[in-house]
């Protein structure tokens, strides 16, 4: 029945478009007929029809099945797991589709068990529950409220180990790239090549806040953050401590650092026990500068207002890995008068400490910072290498804009394809 | 200060005291002297005593403050004990012994890998022995370790290669044979922003000319960027302060319906 | 003489006590509440996503929820958490209930007691929900999990072994689930689920944060992350469309929609006491320049 | 040599680690996963050194500040313990003049919270279900304390943000600067764009401009200019923290390892 509409209108359009077509008078009076008759009733019908296509084109009846069907090993894993992939169902646009579900058996001829169901729209499902030793056989279900359709058999595929996960291999090259230049500018500037470091006046108000305090004859406030040392900010926040507390061993200024993570008091004793050595004050030391308050987060919090409030700290630092707690304490800290010098790379603190305290350290800075302090050629090397990691996100970034751009503009399949190449590059498996 | 003066303040203080407590007590009446209406007050008291401290620092501040630090500081020691140290540790080397408390596991096999950070541990606390504090040192050197390594990958996985990733997009944008304005402009607001923010962090180059000018651009888009997260959380943090006024009005005074 | 005294009023709004700004504040969350202030609210696509997910889901899909937060954010996350899990269980689909935070697991408990028991007493544990509880081990856990639940979750939280409980049957790990809610704002949170199990994985993560922490997520949207709910704005839109959709839950409650009100309020307070800064600001530069 | 061996542990843990991550095949793939779980155990065992100090500090000053107001009540003479009693508050609340007993009684109510804490959770104490029960189950008493203490104190310590993101706004969004009229007028069209007021202001703006009403220009803002900054911040701080990692892992930044002194 619908062949002969199709066939209908397919005639129908052919009379339109070739009125001077010599037919047969009759025949065509017949078709002028049919045109006139049906054609305000095809063309609304036509248009009804590719808007429906569009959305339903088989309404009610089961969905049809996907197409071409793939089981084999995920690549680059521990094993234990096969990808099976196909080419979406026809009908998945349209809405007609729920989910595909993926049934396997150990035999060609079953039984099925189902081992999972890939939402509508997605076009690949990873069994992870297989034994390395076996083969499976798989058949992949389309499922949708007119009912379901299911693929033919597919498989023998087995799963097996990777000694290398191909999915990281852009990690690795970019890694190692990045890697090489941080490596080869610290070599560089250890064979004394000079190099050019922008002033950061986050870093260069330490000294003078640091004076400030001996000056006021009141105590110098420094929080490593509020993360344990399993956060790298708090790596960065403890060396930094280090640079600092050694200018402060040169003044007789009263440093006090509490910290809530248990393992970033022991560093944080180790770190300033070290500074004050190097700056030859061992004798200054004492354990009772850096103490543990408790791991919650606003128990901690509360302590530190408290000290703030009752010691009042001509100085207060912030480096490392803050949350909600930031703005609570720089907001007291500017409340008593403090000079605030904060760091972090929460992103989500940035705002805060940026509308509180007089310099703050964004992202990056933070980490640049004990490079920075130290002043040690190898160390600064490093920014530099850090600046071609910049490099190349920046043409990365400028590459691949243009290469979409274009394709935009030209509409040309190769800029698309080396633009999807370039962007797949950078995919995150 | 005179003896009698001293006595003055004792005095005063000692009939602050007092009010408090019977201020606590009255409370309690209105909620009924049972556990719940003693907790319940205890709540509000304690929730009065920190908002005190928007005022000035006082006397209640720093006993809540110093509760909160005492019972947190446990309270985190507890959760390590009975989520980490039992299960994940003493489970692991030596099931059996977890039978009493934890029997799902008890039967689970050995797993003798766990004595590394047994090992660890104690080299940690070693620095409390007289000698040898050196020691603790090799604890720390294994976790700082562990640390970088696992944020390279994982930083530069997800944060570096996933954000260069979506922020290829095409700069023009044409729809059906027209250009899409707003995408467009997006698009290329998105492109700049990335651009010129990531000029302001170059360190080795200084902010002068053409570069000058596009690290300027950066710190503008930052400063869109902090002003956008702090007025987005204004939002937050007055929920918090919503949840508390809901306490103190609904549970503890009943004035909400 | 005038010129003085106006002098030093404008150099006062200038610098206001910040007790003042306190005491405002206080009285403008206070204040709505206590006499019952409240606007409608229309939803964002952001939302709109997560909902027209949940809504589309069909009956028996697996939704995984995960409860990472602690009390502290309760009044900002709970109404967004009691709002999509009114949606699911309307929608007839199968909740599995975990938590990265150890103080999840209580307000767990709490949420099925308030919610799921008394609202929907057709739902039955073990074949329509079930609460695995709490792990330590943050995104290393769900790690485990992407690959193989049973590692890390032998048995549920009262202690009933996974495999005696009927909706476990079909799960192996992540890639089970239909959909992955997290709810929380901190470390580990929805950020976490997004990068080891929604990214690795294929499997649609969404869920709701605090509104501090969304802007943060804003880059994995949508092509990482489904959707978003940001603070209480959030929550209160989803209240919103849930009741539109469903008659039933008209009489339930809506914190959300409830909490908008002192929100706006204080809004409108900070927001005047920024212009009041800037105009005085603006005026003495001016009387200088003219005393110039 | 005291100070070779911890770089070297640095080092080989964090390059193993790195390596690992590139080899999905046992034990290498469950290698990071591995490690984070020992750390979690090596913290429980810090937590030791951390509680030790917490109690040896507020332990010594109870000790030295309850001798203080005993001997400051001795002084009046007579019945001196009556004394003590009627002059607690006095002697408690900051009374001494020595600062360094003074706080006494702080101390001892954290100390208190502490071990009360720590007792009905370790022990498990009035657990419906015993030894085997989950140590947060209700109605045990280490839920009690949470709930009536723990919880309301962190949550209005986290409330107090209310008050201060109003007074850190009224303070730092002003337009002294560029920079700052920016920061300003962001926060400015967020804030409003937060709350229905928004939709009111612009309410009257024909439909062809409705991209210019507060909440959609809010939206767009979040969108898109604040993505790009995040994300210049992101892609910033992951080359800071691979440079940082390197950095450590070779061993040229070791001020966390202390001195080659002992």
């Amino acid at each position: 029945m619908p062949s002969c509409w199709v066939n209908a209108l397919v005639r129908c359009v052919i009379h339109a478009l070739s009125p001077s077509v010599s037919v047969p008078r009759e025949r065509a009076r017949e078709s002028r007929t049919l045109l006139r008759f049906f054609a305000p009733a095809l063309l609304f019908l036509g248009l009804v029809a590719a808007t429906v296509f569009a959305q339903a084109p088989n309404g009610g009846a089961a969905p049809r099945s996907v197409s071409d069907p793939q089981a084999a090993d995920t690549k680059g894993d521990e094993g234990g797991s096969i990808m099976l992939r196909w080419t979406l169902s026809p009908d998945d646009s349209a809405g007609q589709v729920t989910g595909y579900e993926v049934f396997r058996a150990a035999k060609p001829d079953g039984p099925f068990k189902s081992v999972g169901f890939a939402s509508r729209g997605s076009a690949r499902f990873a069994d992870g529950s297989t034994d390395d030793d076996s083969s499976y056989y798989y058949k992949i279900i389309t499922t949708g409220p007119g009912g379901s359709t299911e693929t033919a058999v597919i498989g023998p595929a087995r799963s097996t180990a990777e000694w290398f996960n191909s999915n990281r291999a852009n990690v690795l090259v970019i890694g190692l790239l990045i890697s090489g230049a941080v490596l080869y500018y610290i070599a560089s500037a250890k064979k004394g090549k000079k190099l050019f470091i922008r002033r950061i006046a986050g870093l260069e108000a330490v000294h003078d806040a640091i004076g400030r305090a001996t000056e006021m004859g009141r105590p110098i406030l420094y929080i490593p953050g509020i993360q344990d040392m399993d956060d790298v900010q708090t790596v960065a926040g403890v060396t930094i401590l280090g640079y600092v507390a050694r200018t402060i061993a040169e003044y007789d200024t009263k440093l006090e650092v509490p910290t809530s993570r248990s393992i970033v008091m022991s560093t944080a004793r180790e770190t300033i026990k070290a500074a004050f050595l190097s700056a030859g004050r061992p004798e200054k030391y004492s354990d009772d500068m850096v103490n543990y308050i408790t791991d919650e987060q606003f128990g901690y919090v509360a302590a530190v207002d408290g000290i703030m409030v009752r010691e009042k700290p001509a100085t207060c630092f912030y480096m490392g890995a803050f949350f909600a707690e930031a703005l609570i304490m720089a907001e007291t800290g500017n409340s008593i008068g403090a000079i605030q010098i904060a760091g972090t790379a929460m992103p989500a603190q940035l705002p805060f400490f940026v509308a509180a305290c007089d310099y703050t350290l964004i992202g990056e800075e933070l980490f640049a910072a004990s490079a920075y302090l130290s002043n040690e050629p190898r160390q600064l090397g490093s920014l530099k290498g850090q600046d071609v990691g910049k490099s190349i996100a920046m043409l990365a970034i400028a590459a691949g804009t243009a290469l979409f751009t274009l394709n935009q503009i030209l509409r040309a399949e190769w800029f698309a394809s080396a633009g999807q190449w370039l962007k797949n590059l950078f995919i995150v498996n | 200060m005179t003896e009698q003066t001293v006595e003055r303040r004792a005095i005063w203080y000692l009939l602050g005291f007092l009010a408090v407590v019977l201020a606590f007590v009255l409370s309690m009446a209105l909620k009924g002297f049972t556990q719940q209406g003693f907790y319940v007050t205890l709540g509000a008291f304690l929730t009065l005593s920190i908002l005190s401290f928007l005022y000035k620092d006082n006397i209640f501040y720093k006993m809540a403050e110093h509760l909160f630090v005492g019972v947190s500081a446990a309270y985190w020691m507890v959760m390590g004990f009975w989520s980490v140290m039992v299960p994940n540790l003493i489970g692991k080397i030596h099931p059996p012994a977890v039978k009493p408390f934890m029997p799902a596991i008890a039967s689970q096999p050995a797993s003798y890998w766990y004595l590394i950070p047994a090992v660890l541990g104690i080299m940690l606390l070693w620095r409390l022995m007289p000698k040898g504090a050196w020691i603790a040192r090799w604890a720390l050197a294994f976790i700082v370790g562990t640390t970088a390594g696992l944020n390279f990958i994982r930083y530069m996985a997800s944060d570096l290669l996933g954000q260069i990733n979506s922020s290829m997009v095409p700069l023009v944008v044409i729809q059906n044979g027209s250009l899409d304005i707003m995408t467009t402009i997006s698009n290329l607001v998105l492109f700049l922003g990335v651009f010129c923010g990531l000029i302001y962090f170059f360190f080795s180059k200084e902010h002068k000319g053409v570069f000058g000018v596009g690290s300027k651009i950066g710190i503008w888009i930052l400063m869109v960027t902090f002003g956008a997260g702090f007025g987005y959380t204004v939002m937050a943090r007055i929920s918090l302060l919503v949840g508390r006024f809901r306490f103190l009005f609904d549970d503890w005074l009943g004035l909400l319906k | 003489m005038t010129n003085g005294v106006n002098k030093t009023f404008l150099e006062k709004m200038q610098a206001i006590d910040r007790r003042v700004i306190f005491l405002f504040i206080g009285l403008a969350v206070a204040l709505p509440l206590l006499f019952h202030v409240v606007f409608t609210e229309k939803i964002t696509p952001i939302v709109g996503a997560i909902y027209d997910r949940v809504e589309n889901l069909p009956e028996g899909s697996k939704v995984l929820i995960s409860f990472d937060y602690s009390p502290s954010t309760v009044p900002e996350i709970q109404p967004m958490v009691d709002a999509v899990l009114r949606h699911c269980a309307a929608r007839k689909v199968k909740i599995y209930i975990m938590g990265l935070w150890a103080t999840g697991q209580n307000i767990a408990d709490e949420t099925i007691s308030r919610v799921l028991k008394p609202e929907f007493p057709a739902y039955q544990y073990g074949e329509d929900y079930v609460n695995l509880g709490y792990k330590s081990g943050n995104q290393g856990l769900i790690n485990v999990i992407l690959t193989d639940l049973k590692k890390m979750y032998t048995t549920d939280v009262h202690g009933t072994a996974i495999d005696s409980i009927p909706m476990m049957a079909p799960i192996r790990n992540l890639r089970n689930f239909d959909l992955i809610l997290s709810f929380g704002g901190g470390f580990p949170g929805m950020k976490e689920w997004v990068l080891f199990a929604g990214d690795p994985g294929r499997i649609p993560v969404a869920g709701g944060v605090t509104a501090v922490s969304a802007p943060q997520l804003y880059p994995y949207y949508p092509s990482q992350l489904l959707g978003l709910m940001g603070g209480i704005k959030g929550a209160a839109e989803y209240e919103s469309e849930v009741i539109r959709h469903y008659s039933r839950f008209e009489n339930s409650s809506h914190p959300g929609i409830d909490m908008m009100g002192p929100q706006a309020v204080a809004h409108i307070v900070i927001i005047l006491f920024i212009v009041v800064g800037n105009v005085a600001y603006f005026l003495t530069r001016r009387r200088e320049a003219e005393n110039d | 040599m005291r100070r070779q061996i911890p770089l070297l542990i640095t080092l080989i843990v964090g390059a193993v680690l790195i390596i690992a991550a590139f080899i999905p095949r046992a034990p290498f793939g469950r290698l990071g996963e591995n490690f984070s779980l020992y750390f979690d155990i090596i913290a429980v065992f810090a937590f030791l050194l951390g509680g030790g100090n917490l109690v040896r500090i507020h332990g010594a000053r109870l000790v030295r500040g309850v001798g203080m107001a005993v001997t400051e009540a001795k002084k009046g003479g007579g019945a001196w313990p009556l004394r003590f009693v009627i002059e607690f508050p006095f002697l408690a609340f900051g009374g001494l003049k020595d600062r360094r007993g003074r706080d006494w009684f702080f101390s001892l109510i954290t100390l208190l919270g502490f071990f009360a804490m720590l007792a009905a959770g370790l022990l498990k104490l009035g657990n419906p279900s015993g030894w085997q029960g989950n140590v947060t189950a209700p109605e045990g008493m280490f839920q009690d304390f949470y709930d009536s203490m723990f919880n309301p104190l962190q949550a209005t310590m986290y409330a107090l943000l209310a008050f201060f993101v109003a007074s850190a706004s009224y303070r730092a969004f002003r337009a002294k600067s560029a920079e700052a009229t920016i920061l300003l007028v962001t926060a400015f069209i967020i804030l409003l764009g937060r709350t229905p007021a928004g939709a009111y202001v612009t309410a009257w703006m024909p439909e062809s401009l409705s991209f210019l009403t507060v909440p959609n220009l809010a939206n767009w803002v979040m969108a898109i200019p604040n993505l790009a900054g995040q994300r210049a911040i992101i892609i910033g701080i992951a080359l800071g923290v691979i440079a940082m990692s390197l950095r450590v892992i070779i061993g040229i930044e070791r001020t966390y390892l202390g001195s080659d002194e002992k």
